[in-house]
């Protein structure tokens, strides 16, 4: 699996990147390279783009065609991008609060139109970047800044959503599980279609500090124990289902891709055309 | 090429003009009185191998614009006054990060979701102040079908020379109306395409300027450059170091690359002037009443000269600063409570009395009301 | 497996989060002065764990 | 001519607008004359009134709306009662015969009367082809347009399987100013 | 009611004061510099029985604090600049629906992301012209901690007083610093509630105007009045006709209730002006400078005046202009690249010269800047 | 059922509506008055929320406290509403662009936080109000003034996604079957949490003339032939399931709702500030 | 069911769409002049159909 | 007290801000002088430089910054390097014994130089707890402040469960000046 080239896929001048000390953000970013990598894409050809959050600065350590674009719309620039070229593989990297919250809607379009996109959402239950608001994936009763009293929203099971929106490619791992995830990405890329993958991720800093969970071992320790195969799963009590979440390849299915279908509207179209003219 | 006379609407202009430009992308998300622009360009762009999509909202087709601009195609988005405000967000990211781009406001009556069929001219502040932040504006504003076709070809060529997004301000009069045009031959236009960089990828740094114009070149993703682009301040090479230097550096380039190109961008029509002593100032659909009600107090002996603003921004200091050196008094007629008549002040300094003429509720000014208004002030 | 050992690419990047530490099956890796040093070299398996999962892309497992 | 103003209106569906398109369009082809049409947006769009203008000149077009029109085509009583008073005393209106004539002082010079609708309906058997039955009319009245033109427009602006039905009242409607 | 001096933050004082005044509801979404201020609501606000939520944009928020307002509780939102134009179609909706409520915009440098935590007044056009069509605005900035308290108070009154969202500016500076304040004893303060209507439900009107300042009585939602809001222009029912006389007499009254409170809501603080042949107009953070500027010039015997501009928008325009009348010079330092100092300009109308001082990327201005400047201009 | 009362729920003097004849946006307007009603609504304590399009007119015509907004931001004012004064009845109504395009964002998260609101999408598959582009529910293949060459975009399944959402009680009927429709409505209100009901409908003249559908006659006997009820549906073909869509009442379910919670928070804190204090 | 029957509560709201019609199941109603009419009351079996689908609030079905 | 500019700077972290407040807040509670607090936000305060800044005057604060200081702590290298330059002459700085002097020519009259990091290692046993330590030290040197007032404000600042050892810290350093 190592690549001795793996080196090429970052901008070593940008390292060491900002994220704090044992931060899962980078190795989901390691996890991302190298699924590109074992993907085969050509990263001349290959854009990635996030929104704004901790997670939004993983482009710039990536040496790709990288775009840093507003919070929460990184998927709606990603579509004018693949529309426009659609021979370009896009990435997109975002984050709970990125995704799920402000930019909820460009994920479930993104998803309902099965555009050729990988979007990896770097998941910490809560706002990194601004200092730990809780977010639509912070759990019920947990603190945050504008938390107080414990959390009353009910969280998002963001892949269940992009599943029922239309994702023809759902995945779940966490920054435990990076081999998983690893793959996860990597057939997600492949996948001809929006793939999401939810990387579920530690946030020591803010979150965890908040809520007494210790630090990024203890934090990927509870990963270890909480996120089961969903074949196993399966299998667990209603009681233990309460508690547990599942992970690996959620959704894998087959729908013509939106930019696909959009060049044959052109062929259609300008053979008519050809015919009327 | 088809060079007979046709009849368009004003937002059929906006098609026709933007596929002369070269225009291959468009993002939207419908809305009166904008919608014919989509309902063409979906109709339009595959037969010549563009693309259209309908996005999910207005915010979603900002930036799905400037994605398509970033990909290397002329890209170009329409909508109106409630979706002209939603766009202020990503609007803002694309005079930052520099991508030509064409934003069309086909304006129509608000505030709020206001009367969405009455034309209006009540966004013209908007259009320079509508983003947070210091910022550069190049806005348009066409007052008959055929300078929709010309201004929408010169929006994307600002658009490209400048590396930045420009703003087509149709009022709702100029949207829905139709008028026969002469489409120009597409070999007697000139199309200004941006400066892409020279191949050399080794260092390359996106937001370095070689000439003199402070526009950097811009390459198309996939050409292997692996360029960074952020809205946060950043140096040449893209990357934020969350420096005041790079911030002060990065705004006077965004602002002098404007006031580089200003003569060439600053469209200003003057008529009847030389001997005036009253001018009227006008924009948009209401330079046509203006025009002719200059033209009806003439023709009763009044010296009335008359001065259409094409580029409504950046403002054309010099223009009004003269023109009201030269006249004592200058009425300003337009679609609003009073707004760009507060710049034709501000640059008048004094030297000439600046009068405002506003209907704001989404009646037209006709003629008439501007030549009473012309006599009364005689 | 081929012969594959654990190289320190980047030491600088190193913020001592000893993730990979808590993660190498067996005892390769140790903390000197917060920065990570590889102290039993032939204990590594060259399982590449390390290497994944260090959130700073300091390691890299290499054929020796 | 330097600026004539036309005002053609109706009942939201009765075509008026799209009567008004095709004057302007055929207008634009014969190339002599310059153009503006405009028409009502919005709620009355919507079932209720409905209204296109269409100025044509010799000269360039200033402002593009009816100030005080020289011609004025009213389908329905609303309409007429809504737009006599902008229409020139000098001007000339066309009137549906049935229509009622609520203030007879405003009547211009020449008022033109002829049963549109029932010449839809009888004599092409379609109502809604009462738009075409007066752009006929029109155009017989209009020296500045040519009905060949006129009948080349109407054929690429309405739907494909009701071109020939649509020429036919257009013709009807012709005749009978000209017979 | 504890009124020993505390050490409070801008953003704490935003919510110190806000509960003052009688707050009970906050909608917003988390942003640097403004995320305090939802952190405190979100500690304070159920304390006292009132609600916090965490929308899930700014859109939603600005809605939600309007959907507050309705219900009939106080209502605030705070954001910064990236928010803030998210914001403004919904803003534009509460401007044209009269809903009371407080608007918080604590600057950061943009455009787009910018320099997230460095303080900026590049937001202060926005502020006037950031929501499509023609709409008054109310807008005030504090320039201390304790000047933060005192006008979020005033921003819930005239809100409540004029049915319409209230702008307060705090840049970054104002926003992040602690001072030492002495807040005010509940009793102590005025606290004005919007009109309701009087209880008669039939035929009840809801945008009718009683009184002369051309204010309507709003009543609460579940009081039973059955009555109907839109975006759309209307009449004194609520309801739309799409009639441009509708549009006219509401636009007019938006614009004429400012007018009439114009004199209570324009808070302007003057300085040294008796003597002065130069002045310095300031507002936000950079009337500290300013002001402490002018001390130190007026000791070195320069006859320098001071005015510090709180309620930014209206414009003081009568102030100005006596300004200008007066002095010969008036120095506008900014943190933008020169925004209101076109204003400025515009009302002084060439009887004194305006000469515009401006740091534009993050940094202050200090006291010796500015200083200079009147030495220079002496 | 039929109430000789029904009347006080309409602003009589602001009728006849503005919908074009036989439009079924007429249908469901009368099933929600129905269903206030047998839902036993305090008609001074209920306020109608609508966004921007045909179906945004509908709270003109009913006698309550109602607002029309933004174009898709309805539920986030009601939001704003209900938190402020949970006792208010909040019914909020919205159409497939106004609810599923700009307004997905609130939509899924009102459905989230399980709020107690009632939300009507009137689903006509066209964007009625600016004249006939495709929406998010316009089937593929459909023609749409923006979709010339037949819509290439997928379909949302509205419910579906609500459900994935969080919401606790979704159902969906048509404009044929108004009397499940109703029935929907009346318990969707009556559920205390956030409900969903999808009813479907027709416009004719947007959407059917463009599609060569008929008019609201053959529009409505389509619906009568594809939409089935959710228990017969599940015993098709998976061919004809390919084809036919479910009706009735898709989800219930009981969970704590977002302003009871908000309220036991308010309860918690000042008991712990007395305790303190 | 109780004895009840059509009644047009609101004569000016009907378009005339036809929709009362083509739902009545029995012989009640018929358009004239574009406006709905009750044409053969007695054979209402009050069922509400008419009532509940109109898109326009016209009919009421009542005791009578 | 005219304008005294005081400037607490150190590595992120290192609790320079906290430190920074309870000085400002320890003078508004004594109601004496009026004070006014700021400190570095963004990419500096993650990871980087942190700094706060503290103005105490009896008079109105205009300027909110520190434009030349009276008074630096500086906790690191960097922080000294960076921040040295703006110290006046006149002014005064405390500095752990160990940090490295680069630029000796732009150091001030009065340097106090004291092992702020060995005290909190190896009395309090908590090194984190150095901001403390440098507090109690600032609060022995300043003659505007009263060490009662500072603990109580230290003991509304930190978590509650290290009270105890912030105050120990504290008094640590406190004592290092006066004994
Ligand atoms: C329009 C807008 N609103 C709010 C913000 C402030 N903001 C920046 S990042 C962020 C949340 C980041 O959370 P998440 O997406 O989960 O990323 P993380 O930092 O946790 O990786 C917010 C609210 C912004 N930059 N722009
Ligand atoms: C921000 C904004 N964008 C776009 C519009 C234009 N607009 C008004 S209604 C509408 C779509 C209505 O469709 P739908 O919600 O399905 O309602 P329908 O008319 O079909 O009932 C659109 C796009 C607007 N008013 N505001
Ligand atoms: S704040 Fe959390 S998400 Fe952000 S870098 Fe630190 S640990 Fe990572
Ligand atoms: S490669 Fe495996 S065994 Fe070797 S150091 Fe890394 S984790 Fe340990
Ligand atoms: S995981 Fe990486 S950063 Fe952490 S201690 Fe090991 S090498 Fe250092
Ligand atoms: S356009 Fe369609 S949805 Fe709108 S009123 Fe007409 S039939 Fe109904
Ligand atoms: S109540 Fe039933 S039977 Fe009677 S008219 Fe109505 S639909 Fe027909
Ligand atoms: S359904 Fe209503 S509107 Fe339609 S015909 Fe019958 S009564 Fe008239
Ligand atoms: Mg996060
Ligand atoms: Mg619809």
């Amino acid at each position: 699996m190592a690549n001795p080239d793996i080196n090429k896929y970052y901008r070593r001048n940008k390292l060491p990147h900002i994220w704090c000390p044992g931060c899962g953000h980078g190795i989901i970013t390691g996890a991302i390279v190298r699924a590109i990598d074992q993907a085969g894409l050509d990263q001349d050809k290959t854009v990635v783009i996030s929104g704004i959050g901790c997670s939004g600065r993983a482009p710039g350590y990536l040496k790709f065609d990288t775009l840093h674009t507003t919070h929460g719309r990184a998927l709606a620039f990603a579509t004018g991008v693949k529309m426009a070229n659609p021979e370009l593989n896009l990435i997109v990297i975002t984050g709970d609060g990125d995704g799920a919250a402000i930019g909820g809607n460009h994920l479930i379009h993104a998803c309902r139109r099965n555009i050729n996109i990988t979007t990896v959402m770097y998941n910490n239950s809560i706002y990194g970047m601004t200092s730990g608001q809780f977010s639509p994936t912070t759990p019920t009763g947990s603190l945050a800044t504008t938390a107080p009293y414990g959390n009353i929203d009910t969280q998002f099971d963001v892949s269940n959503l992009a599943m029922a929106a239309g994702a023809t490619y759902v995945g779940r791992s966490t920054s435990y599980h990076v081999r998983e995830l690893i793959d996860l990405i990597t057939n997600g890329i492949k996948h001809q279609g929006f793939s999401f993958i939810e990387a579920v991720t530690h946030c020591h800093t803010q979150f965890g500090r908040k809520n007494d969970l210790g630090g990024p071992m203890e934090m990927m320790e509870w990963q270890k124990e909480n996120y089961i195969p969903v074949k196993a799963w399966a299998k667990l009590s209603a009681a233990e289902k309460e508690v547990k979440k599942t992970r690996g390849l959620l959704k894998e299915e087959e729908r013509e891709e939106y930019t696909d279908k959009y060049l044959a509207l052109i062929k259609q179209v300008q053979a008519g055309e050809e015919k009327n003219g | 090429m088809k060079t007979e006379k046709v009849l368009l609407q004003g937002n059929e202009a906006v098609v026709e003009g933007a596929l002369l430009a070269g225009v291959r992308f468009f993002a939207g998300y419908p809305i009166t009185p904008s919608s014919e622009i989509a309902e063409g360009f979906s109709r339009r762009l595959p037969l010549v191998g563009g693309k259209f999509i309908q996005m999910e909202d207005e915010l979603g087709a900002m930036a799905a614009t400037i994605g398509g601009s970033l990909a290397g195609l002329k890209s170009i988005t329409a909508t109106s006054g409630p979706g002209f405000s939603l766009k202020q967000e990503n609007l803002g990211f694309g005079i930052m990060i520099e991508a030509p781009c064409v934003v069309v406001n086909v304006s129509r009556t608000g505030p709020s979701t206001g009367l969405p069929t009455s034309p209006s001219q009540g966004d013209i502040m908007q259009t320079r102040w509508g983003t947070h932040g210091d910022h550069p504006a190049v806005v348009l504003a066409p007052s008959t079908v055929s300078n929709t076709v010309d201004l929408t070809i010169k929006a994307f060529n600002f658009s490209e020379m400048l590396r930045t997004p420009v703003i087509l301000m149709l009022d709702e009069v100029v949207g829905h109306m139709r008028e026969n045009v002469l489409l120009p031959a597409a070999d007697a236009i000139e199309i200004i395409d941006r400066k892409r960089p020279d191949g050399n990828k080794a260092n390359f740094k996106p937001y370095e300027v070689k000439g003199h114009d402070h526009v950097p070149p811009m390459p198309d993703y996939g050409q292997g450059y692996h360029y960074h682009t952020t809205g946060l301040y950043h140096d040449e090479t893209g990357f934020p170091r969350g420096k005041s230097e790079d911030a002060e550096k990065l705004m006077l380039r965004l602002m002098h690359k404007v006031d580089y190109y200003r003569d060439e961008i600053t469209l200003v029509e003057k008529k009847y002037l030389s001997d005036a002593k009253i001018a009227v100032l006008a924009y948009g659909s209401v330079a046509r009443s203006a025009e002719s009600a200059v033209e009806m107090a003439r023709n009763n002996g009044i010296k009335v000269g008359f001065m259409q603003i094409k580029t409504v921004w950046p403002f054309p200091e010099k223009e009004v600063a003269e023109l009201a050196q030269k006249v004592d008094k200058i009425i300003v007629p337009e679609l609003n409570y009073g707004q760009y008549v507060r710049e034709v002040t501000r640059a008048a300094g004094g030297m000439a009395e600046v009068i405002p003429l506003n209907r704001f509720a989404g009646q037209l000014i006709s003629p008439a009301t501007i030549k009473e208004m012309i006599e009364e002030e005689d | 497996m081929p012969n594959k050992k654990v190289e320190i690419d980047a030491p600088d990047w190193c913020k001592g989060c000893g993730i990979c530490i808590y993660r190498c099956p067996v005892d390769v890796l140790e903390l000197k002065e917060g920065k990570i040093a590889i102290t039993k070299p032939d204990n590594c398996i060259g399982c590449e764990m390390c290497e994944l999962i260090c959130p700073d892309f300091v390691l890299k497992v290499v054929e020796k | 001519m330097d600026r004539y103003e036309i005002r053609l209106s109706g009942a939201g569906g009765q075509g008026a607008i799209l009567a008004g398109i095709i004057l302007a369009d055929a207008i634009t082809k014969a190339d002599k004359f310059n153009v503006a049409q405009t028409q009502s947006y919005g709620p009355e769009a919507r079932g209720g009134a409905s209204k296109a203008e269409v100025i044509v000149s010799e000269k360039v077009i200033a402002y593009p709306k009816v100030t005080k029109a020289d011609f004025l085509l009213a389908l329905t009583d609303s309409a007429l009662k809504k737009y006599l008073p902008d229409l020139k005393k000098t001007g000339s209106l066309l009137i549906d015969e049935e229509v009622f004539i609520q203030d007879k002082d405003l009547l211009p010079k020449e008022v033109i009367k002829i049963p549109i609708f029932k010449i839809a309906r009888d004599q092409v058997g379609k109502i809604i082809t009462a738009n075409m039955v007066a752009l006929g009319a029109m155009t017989a009245l209009f020296d500045f347009i040519d009905k060949g033109e006129i009948e080349k427009v109407i054929a690429k602006r309405v739907p494909t399987d009701t071109v020939e039905l649509n020429l036919e009242a257009f013709s009807a409607g012709y005749r009978f100013i000209v017979e």
